[in-house]
Protein backbone atom coordinates (compact mmCIF):
# COMPACT_ATOMS: atom_id res chain seq x y z
CA UNK A 1 0.00 0.00 0.00
CA UNK A 2 1.15 3.42 -0.99
CA UNK A 3 0.37 5.87 1.65
CA UNK A 4 0.48 9.87 1.37
CA UNK A 5 1.28 12.83 4.16
CA UNK A 6 -0.07 15.79 3.77
CA UNK A 7 0.76 18.82 6.35
CA UNK A 8 0.32 18.13 10.38
CA UNK A 9 0.77 14.09 8.73
CA UNK A 10 3.89 14.45 6.89
CA UNK A 11 5.50 16.32 9.86
CA UNK A 12 4.78 13.56 12.23
CA UNK A 13 6.00 10.92 9.90
CA UNK A 14 8.74 12.69 8.22
CA UNK A 15 7.68 11.81 5.17
CA UNK A 16 5.38 12.62 2.83
CA UNK A 17 5.44 8.73 0.78
CA UNK A 18 5.48 5.21 2.26
CA UNK A 19 5.46 1.97 1.15
CA UNK A 20 3.61 -0.42 3.70
CA UNK A 21 3.79 -4.20 2.42
CA UNK A 22 0.58 -5.91 3.05
CA UNK A 23 -0.82 -9.02 2.17
CA UNK A 24 -4.43 -8.85 2.90
CA UNK A 25 -6.98 -6.19 3.09
CA UNK A 26 -7.52 -4.46 6.19
CA UNK A 27 -10.09 -1.40 7.63
CA UNK A 28 -9.26 1.80 8.28
CA UNK A 29 -9.02 1.42 11.51
CA UNK A 30 -6.47 -1.54 11.13
CA UNK A 31 -4.40 0.66 8.84
CA UNK A 32 -4.06 3.51 12.21
CA UNK A 33 -3.24 0.90 14.29
CA UNK A 34 -0.28 -0.19 12.08
CA UNK A 35 0.57 3.02 11.31
CA UNK A 36 0.38 4.66 14.98
CA UNK A 37 3.13 1.74 15.58
CA UNK A 38 5.22 2.66 12.94
CA UNK A 39 5.07 6.69 13.70
CA UNK A 40 3.90 7.62 16.93
CA UNK A 41 3.52 11.06 16.72
CA UNK A 42 0.43 10.55 14.42
CA UNK A 43 -1.49 8.90 17.14
CA UNK A 44 -2.73 12.92 18.37
CA UNK A 45 -3.91 12.80 14.36
CA UNK A 46 -5.89 9.61 14.20
CA UNK A 47 -9.55 11.28 15.64
CA UNK A 48 -8.81 14.50 13.48
CA UNK A 49 -7.97 13.18 10.61
CA UNK A 50 -9.56 11.27 7.26
CA UNK A 51 -8.60 8.92 5.10
CA UNK A 52 -8.95 9.40 1.53
CA UNK A 53 -8.49 6.53 -1.75
CA UNK A 54 -8.34 8.09 -5.31
CA UNK A 55 -10.59 11.56 -5.08
CA UNK A 56 -12.77 9.72 -2.28
CA UNK A 57 -12.93 10.02 1.68
CA UNK A 58 -13.07 6.98 3.52
CA UNK A 59 -16.26 5.61 5.40
CA UNK A 60 -15.29 3.72 8.44
CA UNK A 61 -16.31 0.31 7.35
CA UNK A 62 -14.07 0.82 3.55
CA UNK A 63 -12.17 -2.35 3.12
CA UNK A 64 -8.73 -1.27 1.92
CA UNK A 65 -7.04 -3.43 -0.15
CA UNK A 66 -2.91 -3.64 -0.38
CA UNK A 67 -2.70 -2.13 -3.95
CA UNK A 68 -4.58 1.13 -2.63
CA UNK A 69 -2.61 4.33 -2.40
CA UNK A 70 -4.48 6.35 0.65
CA UNK A 71 -3.69 10.01 1.55
CA UNK A 72 -3.99 10.93 4.77
CA UNK A 73 -5.70 14.18 5.32
CA UNK A 74 -5.41 15.83 8.68
CA UNK A 75 -7.80 18.88 9.55
CA UNK A 76 -7.97 21.19 6.17
CA UNK A 77 -7.15 25.31 6.57
CA UNK A 78 -7.61 25.95 3.06
CA UNK A 79 -9.45 29.34 1.89
CA UNK B 1 -23.52 25.49 -13.86
CA UNK B 2 -20.15 26.61 -15.75
CA UNK B 3 -17.34 25.57 -13.33
CA UNK B 4 -13.75 26.80 -13.22
CA UNK B 5 -11.20 25.66 -11.01
CA UNK B 6 -7.39 26.88 -10.63
CA UNK B 7 -5.42 25.49 -7.86
CA UNK B 8 -1.99 26.77 -8.33
CA UNK B 9 1.19 29.10 -7.52
CA UNK B 10 0.06 32.23 -9.89
CA UNK B 11 -0.35 35.77 -8.15
CA UNK B 12 -4.17 36.38 -8.13
CA UNK B 13 -5.15 39.50 -9.92
CA UNK B 14 -8.82 40.89 -10.39
CA UNK B 15 -10.04 39.79 -13.48
CA UNK B 16 -12.43 41.83 -15.86
CA UNK B 17 -16.29 42.00 -14.97
CA UNK B 18 -18.12 39.42 -17.13
CA UNK B 19 -20.76 40.76 -19.17
CA UNK B 20 -23.26 38.02 -20.08
CA UNK B 21 -26.49 39.46 -20.45
CA UNK B 22 -27.98 36.55 -18.69
CA UNK B 23 -26.45 37.70 -15.23
CA UNK B 24 -27.74 40.09 -13.19
CA UNK B 25 -25.41 39.48 -10.00
CA UNK B 26 -21.69 38.66 -9.13
CA UNK B 27 -20.85 37.65 -5.66
CA UNK B 28 -16.94 37.47 -4.95
CA UNK B 29 -15.08 37.17 -2.30
CA UNK B 30 -10.99 37.82 -1.55
CA UNK B 31 -9.03 35.82 0.94
CA UNK B 32 -5.99 37.39 1.76
CA UNK B 33 -2.98 36.92 3.76
CA UNK B 34 -2.81 39.26 7.23
CA UNK B 35 0.12 40.60 9.08
CA UNK B 36 -0.68 37.94 11.55
CA UNK B 37 -1.53 34.65 12.42
CA UNK B 38 -2.54 33.63 16.03
CA UNK B 39 -1.21 37.07 17.50
CA UNK B 40 2.67 36.67 15.85
CA UNK B 41 3.21 39.21 12.83
CA UNK B 42 4.20 36.95 9.87
CA UNK B 43 5.72 37.97 6.38
CA UNK B 44 3.63 34.83 4.63
CA UNK B 45 1.73 31.92 4.73
CA UNK B 46 2.54 28.59 2.87
CA UNK B 47 -0.12 27.16 1.69
CA UNK B 48 -0.35 23.11 0.27
CA UNK B 49 -2.98 21.31 -1.64
CA UNK B 50 -3.64 17.83 -2.61
CA UNK B 51 -3.92 17.16 -6.05
CA UNK B 52 -6.25 16.73 -8.13
CA UNK B 53 -8.41 15.82 -4.93
CA UNK B 54 -8.61 19.06 -4.04
CA UNK B 55 -10.13 20.26 -6.97
CA UNK B 56 -12.62 17.30 -7.61
CA UNK B 57 -14.09 17.93 -4.12
CA UNK B 58 -14.59 21.21 -4.97
CA UNK B 59 -16.46 20.91 -8.66
CA UNK B 60 -18.42 18.16 -6.14
CA UNK B 61 -19.91 20.79 -3.59
CA UNK B 62 -20.10 23.08 -6.36
CA UNK B 63 -22.24 20.59 -8.32
CA UNK B 64 -24.10 19.88 -4.94
CA UNK B 65 -24.41 23.50 -3.47
CA UNK B 66 -26.03 24.56 -7.20
CA UNK B 67 -28.87 21.98 -7.13
CA UNK B 68 -30.12 24.01 -3.90
CA UNK B 69 -28.90 27.57 -5.51
CA UNK B 70 -29.10 27.59 -9.09
CA UNK B 71 -26.25 29.78 -10.54
CA UNK B 72 -24.57 29.99 -13.62
CA UNK B 73 -21.20 30.03 -12.85
CA UNK B 74 -18.71 29.58 -10.59
CA UNK B 75 -14.74 30.99 -10.76
CA UNK B 76 -12.43 29.83 -7.94
CA UNK B 77 -8.57 30.18 -7.61
CA UNK B 78 -6.66 29.23 -4.85
CA UNK B 79 -3.21 30.15 -5.02
CA UNK B 80 -0.78 27.68 -3.04
CA UNK B 81 2.88 28.05 -2.40
CA UNK B 82 4.39 31.22 -0.52
CA UNK B 83 1.69 33.84 -0.10
CA UNK B 84 2.90 37.06 1.13
CA UNK B 85 1.06 39.50 3.57
CA UNK B 86 -1.73 41.89 1.96
CA UNK B 87 -1.70 39.06 -1.39
CA UNK B 88 -4.76 36.93 -1.71
CA UNK B 89 -5.01 33.40 -1.26
CA UNK B 90 -8.15 32.40 -2.42
CA UNK B 91 -10.55 34.17 -4.86
CA UNK B 92 -14.58 32.84 -5.39
CA UNK B 93 -16.59 35.13 -8.46
CA UNK B 94 -20.28 33.51 -8.31
CA UNK B 95 -22.71 34.57 -11.30
CA UNK B 96 -26.66 34.07 -11.01
CA UNK B 97 -29.61 35.65 -12.53
CA UNK B 98 -29.89 37.22 -8.87
CA UNK B 99 -27.94 38.19 -6.06
CA UNK B 100 -29.74 35.82 -3.21
CA UNK B 101 -28.64 32.55 -5.25
CA UNK B 102 -24.94 33.56 -5.74
CA UNK B 103 -24.57 34.78 -2.19
CA UNK B 104 -26.10 31.93 -0.71
CA UNK B 105 -24.06 29.49 -2.65
CA UNK B 106 -20.80 31.72 -2.00
CA UNK B 107 -21.26 31.62 1.49
CA UNK B 108 -21.92 27.99 1.51
CA UNK B 109 -19.45 27.36 -0.69
CA UNK B 110 -16.52 28.87 1.68
CA UNK B 111 -18.00 26.74 4.63
CA UNK B 112 -17.20 23.85 3.29
CA UNK B 113 -14.24 24.11 1.49
CA UNK B 114 -13.08 24.91 4.99
CA UNK B 115 -14.18 21.88 6.12
CA UNK B 116 -13.74 19.60 3.25
CA UNK B 117 -11.37 20.40 0.67
CA UNK B 118 -7.54 19.32 1.10
CA UNK B 119 -5.82 21.88 1.03
CA UNK B 120 -3.44 23.36 4.12
CA UNK B 121 -1.89 26.09 5.34
CA UNK B 122 1.38 24.32 6.64
CA UNK B 123 4.05 27.16 7.81
CA UNK B 124 3.91 31.08 8.35
CA UNK B 125 6.84 32.43 7.62
CA UNK B 126 7.78 35.31 10.13
CA UNK B 127 8.16 39.15 9.67
CA UNK C 1 -14.57 52.71 8.79
CA UNK C 2 -13.37 54.28 5.86
CA UNK C 3 -16.32 55.02 3.49
CA UNK C 4 -16.43 55.61 0.00
CA UNK C 5 -19.28 56.31 -2.19
CA UNK C 6 -19.87 57.18 -5.75
CA UNK C 7 -22.92 57.87 -7.64
CA UNK C 8 -22.50 59.03 -11.08
CA UNK C 9 -22.64 58.46 -14.83
CA UNK C 10 -19.65 56.74 -15.16
CA UNK C 11 -18.59 52.99 -16.69
CA UNK C 12 -18.18 50.91 -13.55
CA UNK C 13 -14.92 48.38 -13.92
CA UNK C 14 -12.80 46.46 -11.83
CA UNK C 15 -10.73 48.36 -9.33
CA UNK C 16 -7.25 46.53 -8.15
CA UNK C 17 -7.76 44.58 -5.09
CA UNK C 18 -6.21 46.35 -1.79
CA UNK C 19 -3.62 45.11 0.12
CA UNK C 20 -3.85 46.56 3.10
CA UNK C 21 -2.19 44.08 5.16
CA UNK C 22 -4.85 44.41 8.02
CA UNK C 23 -7.12 43.05 5.57
CA UNK C 24 -8.32 39.86 5.30
CA UNK C 25 -11.25 39.47 3.92
CA UNK C 26 -12.83 41.31 0.56
CA UNK C 27 -16.24 40.84 -0.24
CA UNK C 28 -17.94 42.45 -3.15
CA UNK C 29 -21.09 42.33 -5.22
CA UNK C 30 -21.91 43.63 -8.96
CA UNK C 31 -25.03 44.39 -10.28
CA UNK C 32 -25.94 44.28 -13.71
CA UNK C 33 -28.42 44.97 -16.08
CA UNK C 34 -29.90 41.67 -17.67
CA UNK C 35 -31.07 40.93 -20.78
CA UNK C 36 -34.57 41.45 -19.64
CA UNK C 37 -37.29 43.33 -17.36
CA UNK C 38 -40.51 41.64 -16.58
CA UNK C 39 -40.02 39.11 -19.68
CA UNK C 40 -39.68 41.67 -21.59
CA UNK C 41 -35.95 41.96 -23.67
CA UNK C 42 -34.37 45.26 -22.90
CA UNK C 43 -31.09 47.34 -24.10
CA UNK C 44 -31.03 49.23 -21.57
CA UNK C 45 -32.44 50.51 -17.81
CA UNK C 46 -32.35 54.34 -17.05
CA UNK C 47 -31.37 54.93 -13.34
CA UNK C 48 -31.82 58.10 -11.59
CA UNK C 49 -30.90 59.36 -7.96
CA UNK C 50 -31.76 62.22 -5.60
CA UNK C 51 -28.15 63.13 -4.64
CA UNK C 52 -26.89 64.27 -2.34
CA UNK C 53 -29.55 62.64 0.04
CA UNK C 54 -28.78 59.00 -1.80
CA UNK C 55 -25.10 59.42 -0.39
CA UNK C 56 -25.87 61.06 2.87
CA UNK C 57 -28.31 57.81 3.35
CA UNK C 58 -26.04 54.81 2.42
CA UNK C 59 -23.46 56.85 4.68
CA UNK C 60 -25.48 56.73 7.56
CA UNK C 61 -26.72 52.91 6.75
CA UNK C 62 -23.57 51.53 6.27
CA UNK C 63 -22.15 53.61 9.72
CA UNK C 64 -25.20 51.87 11.48
CA UNK C 65 -24.30 48.49 10.18
CA UNK C 66 -20.76 48.75 10.98
CA UNK C 67 -21.60 49.32 13.96
CA UNK C 68 -22.85 45.22 14.21
CA UNK C 69 -20.42 43.80 11.67
CA UNK C 70 -17.27 45.83 11.97
CA UNK C 71 -15.51 46.28 8.77
CA UNK C 72 -12.46 48.05 7.86
CA UNK C 73 -13.78 50.03 4.72
CA UNK C 74 -16.45 49.90 1.91
CA UNK C 75 -16.46 51.58 -1.37
CA UNK C 76 -19.99 51.61 -3.10
CA UNK C 77 -20.44 52.86 -6.65
CA UNK C 78 -24.04 53.61 -8.13
CA UNK C 79 -24.27 54.22 -11.87
CA UNK C 80 -27.07 56.36 -13.15
CA UNK C 81 -28.39 57.44 -16.71
CA UNK C 82 -28.68 54.84 -19.06
CA UNK C 83 -26.97 51.76 -17.94
CA UNK C 84 -26.58 48.70 -21.37
CA UNK C 85 -27.36 45.51 -20.85
CA UNK C 86 -24.41 43.70 -19.27
CA UNK C 87 -23.17 46.64 -17.67
CA UNK C 88 -22.90 46.97 -13.92
CA UNK C 89 -25.55 49.07 -12.25
CA UNK C 90 -24.13 48.65 -9.09
CA UNK C 91 -20.61 47.63 -7.27
CA UNK C 92 -20.32 47.58 -3.87
CA UNK C 93 -16.75 46.34 -1.96
CA UNK C 94 -16.32 45.65 1.57
CA UNK C 95 -13.00 44.88 3.26
CA UNK C 96 -12.93 43.09 6.78
CA UNK C 97 -10.34 41.11 8.87
CA UNK C 98 -12.18 38.25 8.05
CA UNK C 99 -15.13 36.90 6.04
CA UNK C 100 -17.88 36.62 8.20
CA UNK C 101 -18.57 40.61 8.99
CA UNK C 102 -17.98 41.55 5.77
CA UNK C 103 -20.45 38.90 3.88
CA UNK C 104 -23.19 40.24 7.05
CA UNK C 105 -22.62 43.63 6.08
CA UNK C 106 -22.52 43.29 1.97
CA UNK C 107 -25.79 41.19 2.64
CA UNK C 108 -27.69 43.85 4.86
CA UNK C 109 -26.58 46.96 2.88
CA UNK C 110 -28.16 45.56 -0.15
CA UNK C 111 -31.14 45.01 1.77
CA UNK C 112 -31.55 48.25 3.12
CA UNK C 113 -30.28 50.01 -0.06
CA UNK C 114 -33.06 48.66 -1.79
CA UNK C 115 -35.85 50.29 1.08
CA UNK C 116 -33.77 53.10 1.87
CA UNK C 117 -31.91 55.02 -0.51
CA UNK C 118 -33.41 57.61 -3.10
CA UNK C 119 -32.52 55.67 -6.27
CA UNK C 120 -34.60 54.54 -9.18
CA UNK C 121 -34.94 52.67 -11.87
CA UNK C 122 -36.90 54.99 -13.86
CA UNK C 123 -37.25 53.63 -17.16
CA UNK C 124 -36.08 50.39 -19.56
CA UNK C 125 -35.15 51.38 -23.09
CA UNK C 126 -36.63 48.55 -25.73
CA UNK C 127 -34.12 45.66 -27.19
CA UNK D 1 -42.77 75.30 -0.35
CA UNK D 2 -40.40 73.84 -3.26
CA UNK D 3 -41.50 70.29 -4.27
CA UNK D 4 -39.81 67.94 -5.94
CA UNK D 5 -40.72 65.12 -7.59
CA UNK D 6 -38.56 61.58 -8.62
CA UNK D 7 -39.17 58.80 -10.64
CA UNK D 8 -42.78 57.80 -10.38
CA UNK D 9 -44.16 61.10 -9.11
CA UNK D 10 -42.50 62.74 -11.73
CA UNK D 11 -44.10 60.87 -14.24
CA UNK D 12 -47.78 61.73 -12.08
CA UNK D 13 -46.91 65.10 -12.15
CA UNK D 14 -45.50 65.20 -15.18
CA UNK D 15 -42.85 67.84 -13.45
CA UNK D 16 -39.43 67.80 -11.26
CA UNK D 17 -39.77 71.02 -9.40
CA UNK D 18 -43.03 73.06 -8.14
CA UNK D 19 -43.71 76.00 -6.08
CA UNK D 20 -46.52 75.66 -3.78
CA UNK D 21 -47.55 79.26 -1.90
CA UNK D 22 -48.12 78.49 1.18
CA UNK D 23 -48.91 80.65 4.31
CA UNK D 24 -48.74 78.44 7.57
CA UNK D 25 -46.86 75.07 8.42
CA UNK D 26 -48.59 71.86 7.33
CA UNK D 27 -48.88 68.26 8.48
CA UNK D 28 -47.46 65.91 5.64
CA UNK D 29 -51.41 64.25 5.62
CA UNK D 30 -52.24 67.60 5.03
CA UNK D 31 -49.82 68.46 2.00
CA UNK D 32 -50.57 65.00 0.43
CA UNK D 33 -54.35 66.47 0.81
CA UNK D 34 -53.24 69.67 -1.50
CA UNK D 35 -50.71 67.47 -3.87
CA UNK D 36 -53.05 65.12 -4.66
CA UNK D 37 -56.10 67.72 -5.41
CA UNK D 38 -53.53 69.23 -8.01
CA UNK D 39 -52.31 66.26 -9.23
CA UNK D 40 -54.92 63.62 -8.98
CA UNK D 41 -52.39 61.12 -10.46
CA UNK D 42 -50.44 61.59 -7.29
CA UNK D 43 -53.33 59.46 -5.05
CA UNK D 44 -52.07 55.58 -5.84
CA UNK D 45 -48.35 56.99 -5.04
CA UNK D 46 -49.63 58.60 -1.61
CA UNK D 47 -49.42 55.13 0.58
CA UNK D 48 -46.23 53.71 -0.44
CA UNK D 49 -44.48 56.82 -1.11
CA UNK D 50 -42.41 59.04 1.49
CA UNK D 51 -41.69 62.66 2.24
CA UNK D 52 -37.82 63.93 2.35
CA UNK D 53 -37.15 67.39 3.63
CA UNK D 54 -32.98 68.12 3.28
CA UNK D 55 -31.49 64.39 3.50
CA UNK D 56 -34.11 63.08 6.12
CA UNK D 57 -37.11 61.16 5.59
CA UNK D 58 -39.62 62.53 7.35
CA UNK D 59 -42.13 61.10 10.43
CA UNK D 60 -45.78 61.12 10.23
CA UNK D 61 -45.99 63.98 13.07
CA UNK D 62 -43.60 66.22 11.50
CA UNK D 63 -44.27 69.90 10.78
CA UNK D 64 -43.74 71.30 7.35
CA UNK D 65 -43.16 75.17 7.31
CA UNK D 66 -43.92 77.29 4.08
CA UNK D 67 -39.96 77.85 3.29
CA UNK D 68 -39.52 73.83 3.30
CA UNK D 69 -37.64 71.79 0.11
CA UNK D 70 -39.87 68.47 0.10
CA UNK D 71 -39.04 65.80 -1.82
CA UNK D 72 -41.66 63.24 -2.79
CA UNK D 73 -39.77 60.06 -2.59
CA UNK D 74 -41.74 56.94 -4.22
CA UNK D 75 -40.78 53.04 -3.40
CA UNK D 76 -37.11 53.00 -4.63
CA UNK D 77 -35.41 50.68 -6.94
CA UNK D 78 -31.66 51.06 -6.84
CA UNK D 79 -29.16 48.45 -6.78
Amino acid sequence: MRLIYFAHARRATGCSLEELPLTAPLTPAALWDLLIERHPALASLRTVSRLARGDDFLPADALLSPTDEIAIIPPVSGG
Amino acid sequence: MHIEILINNVVITPSPRLSDPGVGALAEFTGSVRREENGQPIAALVYEAYQPMAETVMRRLLTELAAKHPCLAVRVQHRIGIVPVGEAAIHIAVQARHRAEAFALLAAFMDRLKQDVPIWKTDTLPA
